[in-house]
């Protein structure tokens, strides 16, 4: 017999954003605080996998129209043309650059290259544990 | 020595907020601690899911919230994740625990012998009967 | 380019990477993964060429000195075996186009090799040695998608051997690399050079000494931890064992050579006396191998534990012989390997089986191949003038002025046996009264026995010209018997 | 023209045999390669004069300077006495090929490769100079005779003749590779010449032995001396033009070759002297004692040819005595050098000459059984007078070449008995009697060879072949060889100037300084002495012998073929398929279980004793944290958890269990101050059981069979052992913290130059952001793996060789 | 702290080790994740586990009692390692399930059917 | 105010145990998935009180985290229970 998922349904709906919302705060805070790209892709996943939970994955897959593959391969463009950067101004790999900016609103922010890199890491860990999940869940 | 400067200044206000947290924790500690008791000793998986997702929660809540007064008020360190969490446990624990109950009965695993009323099992042939 | 030695590293990361974005296009996939490949070849040339001429290339990542951050350290050693990686990985892309299938092609084939490329030649690159174990598992991972891949039975079942008894090795290596660090509060290779022998326990170093012989003989296949080898390498389709069997158990090799003889050096006498002797048991062990089996793959697959036990030998003796001929002897080995995986592939092909007992008679239907194949197993047993045979020379030179007399007189012996297990395919598969064969096509076979020959021609090159590559043999040597150079290419004072 | 190349010359012309045999078919291809062995043998011909005065020449190609290696052509003596042999018996084995094989049934380019690439490999091993090298002739000459001996590939007994001399002779070749190397480690050059310079030094180093055996064991194997003469009749598989050349006139005299070209060297040594004596004579009595067992033709002349080789053996090991006396030029033992040299050039004619009879045998009458041949004589007189020439030259009877070497042989044999060095005296005797028995031997089975061949009754029924005398081209090659036959007797003293005596020069470099001082003159009649009458008597019993052969014929049934040593090869060959694979299905069992036993013995094994032999164990108390309570609390909830799973009987209750263990190691690392790796561990532990449990409803349930109490103890006790291993080094290396660690610079510099506040991370994504860089790949992969390894499945029937 | 550590770590390399040596795929993966908990700890301990505050650096005040940062970073990238093998590893032993139809490792012997 | 922390840390902490006992113990499954949650959430409240004794904020972040971690696991467990899988692939079929 099928039960329905009303209540769990309900809740993820809260829970998702809050999780999200968590998972970008974990992914910034990261240079200074515990946390970091890494954590903040698995926080990130777990929402997904939250909602596989109490839906399906079809409906996730349409809510979330995303190949994981392709995320990941994104992911590791990104980090590794970070670090190639430095290439190009023939100083070692992997020489990151920071500086401070002025930013309306923002207010006095640090840019880091780092950053940049740990949102590659990000994307990496958000689409394999998604493709993971994902080819599991599906497979019959 | 951020703490030493603070604590000379507002040593009365510091005395109420710490009285404040012992309560806080030793509530949310004596119901940990019940929780843990009901799980030993209840007879059944549906009681003892009573016991984890009401006391425990409530547990958890008082000893967060004392967690937070602590920073917020002694160490001056407005914590968001803490109201967060908080919140999210008030949420998530009865979903859990009504989760875990309705899956256990599902599987099929018996109430304790001293049960006297089973409400699921009349609903649960209702619908059956309306299926076929 | 002070980054020119990260090239052969990052090239093949950047392919696969691009890779993945159009898994079913196998045109695109098969241009873009040999021109991956062949970027990442002619980077190494250059690299050679500038380490030849500047000496050892080292790069601090990220600008943070040398025990701080990490270092990539380039020495002739490393470059070479990062050249001899690379040419084999584009062969064996070549050789994969008409033997892989479309099948596997289209399920991210091209990316996994050319990801076991960037951890073989990061592996070989780094100047430190917990990026080595970071490198160790780029390749292993790629290994285990690419030992699974297509999902047949037996894939599947040795897939579990191979990668339970890596994992156990990780989890070795990870821990040695804990012991080494609470001993001497550093990561990287140039520094435990320099402050190792500023430890007067040597005890405890000589213990943690031989784990990582343990650690990196779990990979090289050295007696008794080769078990797991046969089976799993007999797996995967051809171009996947050649790969492996060129590639993987010689970044073990590698990593063994490289920490005993640039740090582990502080208790020889224990330390590479054991060396030895284990080198002398994988020998013998993996002769044993050889002469059972009559299946074309398993007996070049036990050839590979062969071999491991000569270079290691070679290592163990820490004299100028002894090395360069190790190196030499590394080198030939990997190219030749290939080369008769290619070959035996090709026979294997032809029947519709590796069982030798169900072959005969190829020499009247093929015997350009038959020729090719005769050249390479004389090369195989270092009969000169081919690849094999100064190597071999070197090491039992070595073995002769080191204190193992008998090692050496081991090492001769069984080249016999390596002879004669190579010698007996000849004489099944291509002697004898010829059998039915499966029907092949012209293209394809020729397809497959373009880079087959290549190669071979490659392996008589080195054997025949090997004067062409001393002073680089010579060199490499030189960097692995005077750890000074490295140390002061590395932390620069 | 240099020295050097000329050495290449034949397998160079060999590269265009292939092509002149597709394109010019109708022309027998043996004509265009006779002109290779022609042109050498006339060029070494006009180098005659140059060695009859002690003169040398040499030329030199680098190869591989930086290891020293390089191709060094030296003719002496020697070496041009062994050139003409190769080149001159080559060109008469060339000629007779081109009637022998049939030029549209055989693979002709295939076997004039082989022919002239062995060609090449037989001049480089008596001209090359240099250890090495001579090395990588002497492999091309094994690796040749084994493509010659499998020539008819598809034939069984072809196959395992070819396997069977291949592995005799590079053993021996490997094992003489180890002899080189210890030489030019003592001597340090790989030159020979100046090896013999200093052997004086040499004698006395510790490897002096070894290298001397070793070197010994690549002549014996090569020159199929006891017991590693086996492989000689199983090479007789070859084509005869084969047999001739290789197998009796130049490669298995490669053997006798190097004794020779090394006792200048070694002869210093009593084991030399010994060894190379008392093998040769004793392979000289077994070889012709067998040779009667024999049936084939050809096998007779192979035994004969181990008989033969065994005696110049012999001869050389003798004339090696002549380093120990003094004044040796005055000795008898002079003879012994000259002898044996001589008797090679004699070998090699008229054993050249009866192999080629016995192919013509073959080739007319289409067997080489001894049982079904008879009264030949009438049908093939001219074979028969060339066989009997050469025959009667090897049973060594007066008016043939071979009476003149076999005196002087029984001359060198009687000397040493008289000698007494070595303690020779005792055993000395034993000399001359074996070589007085071998010689009455080798009368009969010569004349067993011819006779019943050719004489006796004709039995036309048994042979396949009508019988009738070869073609003229065919016999042009056996006839030159048996008029030299009677030539070498009449003028012995114009081959001993010409020849010989350049050639002993260069086995007693010592005793003198130049040809024309060897004052030998070898005349037939030379008094009756003892060696005359043991002539006399050799003749008497031998003919005794044969006529009463076919009594006497059964005492060889005694000599079972189970003990052979035959039998002791193809048990060797057994146990290198069979037995190794019944011995590697001992211990290569399938199950993972077995290796990881092994494996993990080991290294406990070898970890533990190398704590306990370094004494490394050290225990260090000071330098340690405080122990709290919440600590050891959350300790037993790790060991509870660890044990939980171990007891576990339903699977789910092993991932929990799992997974409460995980979140134990996450508690610790809050507890020892690592919020990032709490972070993580929470996390990635969630989602591995998250994992589990999905691939876990795919599973069975865990079966109910236990395993056997036996497998549970051993497994309990390696367990043990891996655990008590790490606890003990963990506890040593912690109490030999020696150094500060690096890390305290990461705490310096993170805020000031690196930007960041969390040191983990920094260091995650910069200090050591190349990890992490490789790390995520590590991810990548096993995310692309995943899907590879559920999406792609291949059926196992159409795809395991992908031969589609 | 660090002798019990040892000890404790021991312990997990044992458990691991027998759940290894077992017969069933599980218990073997299950194996393989402890005996990575084990070298997990064994990376902390062998940093030292003496430090008091954690290695987070607050607006330029520099404590020395940090703990040792560089194990934490380590196994931070072992433990990515090992999440990626063991989600392999339990993939690979559904996969295996399906196709060899058992979860028996002993019996995947491989029959050497060419010998 | 330190005695206090630790006193409440080891209540928690012999709470700990006893839902280690059921989670032991069983004896069905269910039974050992509510003990887990409640061990979540019990590990919540020994975080907070741990990082109010070493006194640093940068543990509460492991707060949130673990309950969310706590409530998913739970979620993935009562959902394994009741229909022996995790994922339904489409619930509208």
């Amino acid at each position: 017999m099928r039960t329905n998922d009303v209540m769990l349904q309900t809740a993820t709906k809260v829970v998702t954003f809050i999780i999200l919302m968590f998972a970008v705060h974990i992914f910034f805070a990261g240079h200074y605080t515990p946390g970091g790209g890494f954590v903040g892709g698995l926080l990130t996943a777990s929402a997904i996998v939250l909602l596989m939970l109490a839906y399906d994955i079809e409906t996730v897959k349409k809510i979330i129209p995303f190949n994981y593959v392709m995320m990941t391969a994104t992911g590791l463009l990104l980090a590794l043309g970070t670090a190639s950067a430095s290439i190009f101004f023939n100083v070692p790999f992997f020489t990151h650059a920071y500086d401070y900016f002025d930013l309306p609103l923002w207010g006095k922010t640090s840019l880091h290259s780092a950053a940049l890199f740990d949102l590659g890491v990000y994307l990496v860990v958000v689409g394999v544990t998604m493709t993971i999940i994902q080819t599991i869940g599906e497979d019959e | 020595m951020r703490n030493s400067l603070r604590e000379e200044r507002f040593s009365i206000e510091t005395t109420i907020v710490n009285i404040l947290i012992i309560i806080l924790i030793s509530v949310g500690v004596i119901f940990s601690a019940v929780t843990a008791l009901g799980l030993v000793r209840l007879p059944d998986v549906y009681t003892r899911t009573h016991a984890a997702s009401k006391s425990s929660t409530l547990g958890v809540m008082c000893i967060l919230g004392g967690t937070f007064i602590h920073f917020w008020l002694l160490e001056d360190h407005f914590n968001p994740q803490l109201v967060i969490a908080i919140a999210f446990l008030f949420i998530t624990s009865p979903v859990a625990g009504h989760l875990i109950g309705r899956a256990s009965y599902m599987s099929g695993i018996p109430l304790a012998e001293e049960t006297v009323r089973d409400d699921m099992k009349i609903a649960i042939e209702k619908k059956k009967g309306e299926q076929k | 380019m002070i980054n020119l030695l990260l090239f052969p590293v990052l090239i093949p990361l950047l392919f696969a990477a691009i890779l993945l974005f159009f898994p079913k296009n196998i045109r695109m996939q098969r241009t873009f993964a040999a021109i991956g490949a062949g970027l990442a070849l002619v980077a190494v040339l250059f690299l050679i060429a500038k380490v030849k001429t500047d000496g050892i290339q080292a790069v601090t990542l990220g600008s943070w000195d040398a025990p701080f951050g990490i270092t990539m350290v380039s020495d002739l050693f490393s470059a070479l075996l990062v050249l001899s990686a690379t040419i084999i990985t584009l062969f064996i892309i070549f050789y994969s186009f008409p033997t892989i299938g479309a099948e596997r092609e289209q399920s991210f084939y091209y990316p996994a090799v050319l990801f076991l490329l960037t951890g073989v030649n990061g592996a070989f690159t780094t100047g430190d040695i917990f990026n080595l174990f970071v490198f160790f598992e780029v390749l292993l991972m790629s290994s285990y998608m690419l030992i699974v891949h297509g999902g047949e039975k037996p894939q599947l079942r040795e897939t579990i051997k191979y990668l339970l008894v890596n994992v156990i090795s990780s989890a070795l290596f990870v821990s040695a690399v804990a012991f080494l660090y609470s001993v001497t509060g550093t990561l990287n290779m140039a520094d435990l050079a320099v402050k190792i022998p500023q430890i007067e326990a040597t005890g405890i170093l000589t213990v943690i000494a031989v784990m990582f012989l343990m650690v990196f003989g779990f990979k090289a296949a050295i007696f008794p931890l080769y078990f797991w080898l046969p089976g799993a390498y007999h797996a995967p389709p051809t171009p996947i064992l050649a790969l492996f069997g060129a590639l993987l158990t010689k970044v073990g090799v590698y990593a063994i050579m490289r920490t005993y003889t640039l740090f582990f050096t502080m208790n020889t006498d224990f330390t590479h006396e054991l060396l030895a002797i284990i080198a002398i048991l994988t020998i013998l062990a993996g002769c044993i191998g050889a002469l059972a089996y009559f299946d074309v793959k398993k007996i070049i697959i036990y050839n590979i534990i062969i071999a491991v036990g000569v270079i290691l030998f070679g290592v163990s003796q820490l004299n100028e012989a002894g090395v360069d001929g190790a190196i030499f002897y590394l080198i030939h080995d990997m190219l030749i390997k290939a080369a008769l995986f290619f070959l035996v592939g090709i026979v294997a092909v032809i029947f519709g089986t590796s069982n030798l007992r169900q072959m005969g008679g190829l020499m009247k239907t093929h015997p350009f191949l038959g020729w090719v194949y005769l050249i390479t197993a004389f090369g195989l047993a270092g009969i000169p003038p081919l690849s094999g045979f100064p190597g071999k020379l070197l090491i039992v030179q070595g073995g002769f002025e080191g204190p193992h007399f008998w090692g050496s007189i081991v090492v001769l012996a069984t080249s016999l046996l390596v002879l004669l297990s190579a010698i007996r395919i000849f004489i099944y598969a291509f002697w004898g009264e010829p059998v039915e064969t499966v029907p092949l096509k012209k293209s394809t076979y020729r397809q497959m026995l373009i880079p087959s020959v290549l190669l071979v021609a490659i392996t008589v090159f080195i054997g025949v010209g090997a004067e062409l590559f001393m002073p680089l043999i010579n060199g490499a040597g030189e960097v692995l018997l005077n750890p000074s150079i490295y140390i002061d290419a590395v932390l620069k004072e | 023209m240099s020295l050097v190349f000329l050495i290449f010359l034949p397998i160079i012309a060999a590269l265009f045999i292939p092509l002149l045999f597709k394109k010019i078919g109708q022309i027998h291809t043996g004509w265009f390669v006779l002109v290779v062995p022609v042109i050498l043998f006339i060029y070494y011909a006009t180098l005659l004069p140059t060695t009859m005065d002690g003169g040398t020449r040499v030329s030199e190609f680098q190869w591989i300077p930086s290891l020293d290696i390089s191709f060094i052509a030296y003719l002496d003596g020697l070496s041009l006495l062994f050139s003409l042999l190769i080149t001159g018996i080559g060109s008469l084995v060339v000629l007779y090929s081109v009637f022998y094989l049939d030029k549209k049934r055989e693979q002709l380019h295939n076997f004039y490769v082989y022919l002239l690439m062995f060609m090449t490999a037989m001049l480089g091993i008596v001209q090359s100079d240099h250890l090495i090298t001579l090395y990588l002739f002497w492999e091309l000459t094994s690796i040749s005779s084994f493509l010659l001996i499998g020539y008819w590939y598809t034939r069984d007994r072809s196959r395992f003749g070819a396997l069977k001399s291949m592995m005799i002779t590079v053993f021996g070749g490997l094992m003489m590779l180890g002899g080189f190397v210890l030489l030019s480690i003592m001597g340090n050059t790989y030159s020979i010449r100046e090896l013999i310079s200093q052997a004086p030094e040499l004698l006395g180093h510790e490897f002096f032995t070894w290298a001397l055996v070793l070197i010994l064991l690549g002549a014996f194997t090569k020159s199929a001396q006891f017991p590693f003469y086996i492989w000689l009749p199983d090479a007789m598989e070859a084509p005869t033009p084969v047999s001739a050349y290789l197998h009796s006139a130049t490669m298995v005299k490669a053997g006798l070759y190097l004794v020779a070209r090394f006792t200048p060297i070694f002869a210093a040594s009593g084991t030399w002297v010994w060894l190379v004596t008392g093998i040769g004579l004793f392979t000289m009595f077994w070889g012709s004692f067998f040779a009667l067992k024999q049936k084939d033709l050809k096998g007779i002349l192979a035994f004969s040819t181990v008989s033969q080789l065994g005696l110049i053996m012999s001869l050389l090991g003798a004339s090696a005595l002549g380093f120990h006396v003094e004044d040796a030029a005055g000795t008898v033992f002079k003879y012994a050098a000259f002898a044996a040299i001589f008797h090679l050039v004699n070998h090699a004619v008229f054993k050249g000459s009866l192999f080629m009879i016995a192919g013509i045998v073959d080739h007319e009458t289409g067997t080489r059984d001894i049982r079904k041949l008879g009264g030949l004589m009438s049908i093939m007189p001219i074979s028969f007078t060339i066989a009997m020439i050469g025959s009667f030259s090897m049973a060594g009877i007066p008016l043939f070449g071979g009476f003149l070497s076999k005196e002087m042989f029984l001359t060198a044999m009687l000397a040493i008995a008289e000698f007494d060095l070595f303690s020779m005296d005792v055993w000395g005797i034993l000399f001359p009697v074996l070589a007085w028995i071998g010689s009455v031997f080798t009368f009969v089975y010569s004349f067993y060879f011819v006779f019943h061949t050719f004489a006796g009754k004709h039995k036309p029924e048994e042979l396949p072949k009508h019988a009738h005398e070869a073609p003229i081209g065919m016999l042009v090659s056996p006839a030159i060889l048996a008029v030299s036959v009677i030539a070498i007797f009449f003028i012995p003293n114009v081959v001993g100037d010409w020849l010989v005596k350049p050639a002993v020069l260069a086995i007693q470099p010592f005793m003198y300084s130049n040809p024309e001082e060897i004052d030998i003159h070898v005349s037939a009649w030379h008094g009756a002495n003892t060696e005359f009458f043991m002539t006399l008597g050799i003749f008497a019993i031998g003919a005794l012998l044969f006529w009463s052969f076919r009594k006497w014929k059964q005492a060889y049934d005694a000599f079972p073929d189970s003990v052979s040593l035959n039998r002791l090869y193809d048990s060797f060959m057994y146990l290198s398929d069979g037995g190794a694979n019944r011995f590697s299905a001992v211990y290569m069992t399938g199950f993972i279980r077995s290796y990881l036993v092994y494996m993990f013995g080991f290294v406990v094994l070898i970890v533990l004793s190398t704590l306990v032999i370094t004494d490394a164990f050290v225990l260090d108390l000071s330098n340690t944290a405080p122990i709290g309570i919440y600590e050891i609390i959350i300790l037993i909830a790790l060991v509870g958890g660890t044990i939980t799973i171990l007891a576990a009987k339903s699977r789910l209750t092993a991932i929990i269990a799992l997974g409460a263990v995980g979140y134990s190691v996450a508690l610790f690392f809050v507890i020892f101050r690592a919020p990032d790796l709490a972070l993580t561990q929470l996390v990635i532990e969630t989602i591995s059981v998250a994992l589990f449990l999905l691939a876990f409803y795919h599973l069975p349930k865990v079966s109910k069979k236990e395993e056997r109490m036996g497998f549970k103890l051993g497994n309990a006790a390696i367990a043990l052992g891996v655990g008590i291993t790490m606890t003990l080094v963990a506890l040593a290396s912690h109490s030999q913290k020696i150094l500060p660690s690096i890390s305290e610079y990461y705490k310096e510099t993170v805020y000031s130059e690196a930007g960041g506040g969390n040191i983990v991370n920094v260091i995650l994504v910069d200090y050591r952001g190349f990890d992490t860089l490789f790390e995520i790949t590590v991810l990548g992969i096993a995310g692309i793996a995943i899907i590879s390894m559920i999406k792609l499945r291949l059926n196992k029937k159409e795809g395991q060789h992908e031969n589609k | 702290m660090e002798i019990i550590m040892s000890v404790v770590i021991g312990f997990l390399f044992m458990a691991a080790v027998y759940l290894m040596l077992s017969k069933s795929l599980i218990r073997i993966i299950i194996g393989t994740g402890l005996l990575s908990h084990g070298a997990h700890l064994l990376i902390l301990t062998m940093g030292g586990l003496g430090g008091t505050a954690p290695p987070v650096v607050a607006d330029g005040v520099s404590i020395s009692d940090y703990v040792d940062p560089l194990p934490q970073a380590l196994i931070l990238t072992a433990i990515v390692i090992s999440f990626a093998v063991t989600s392999f590893f339990l993939v690979l032993a559904y996969r295996s399930y399906q196709e060899l139809g058992t979860d028996n490792v002993n019996l995947m012997r491989g029959t050497e059917d060419n010998d | 105010m330190m005695t206090f922390y630790w006193v409440s840390l080891l209540v928690i902490s012999f709470a700990f145990s006893g839902l280690l006992y059921r989670l032991v113990k069983g004896p069905t499954v269910a039974d050992r998935v509510v003990a887990l949650d409640a061990l979540g959430v019990a590990l919540v409240s020994i975080v907070a009180l741990l990082s109010l004794i070493i006194g640093t904020e940068f543990f509460l972040e492991i707060i949130l985290l673990l309950s969310i971690l706590s409530f998913i696991g739970t979620t993935a467990f009562a959902k394994f229970i009741e229909r022996g899988e995790i994922f339904d692939r489409n619930n509208n079929r």
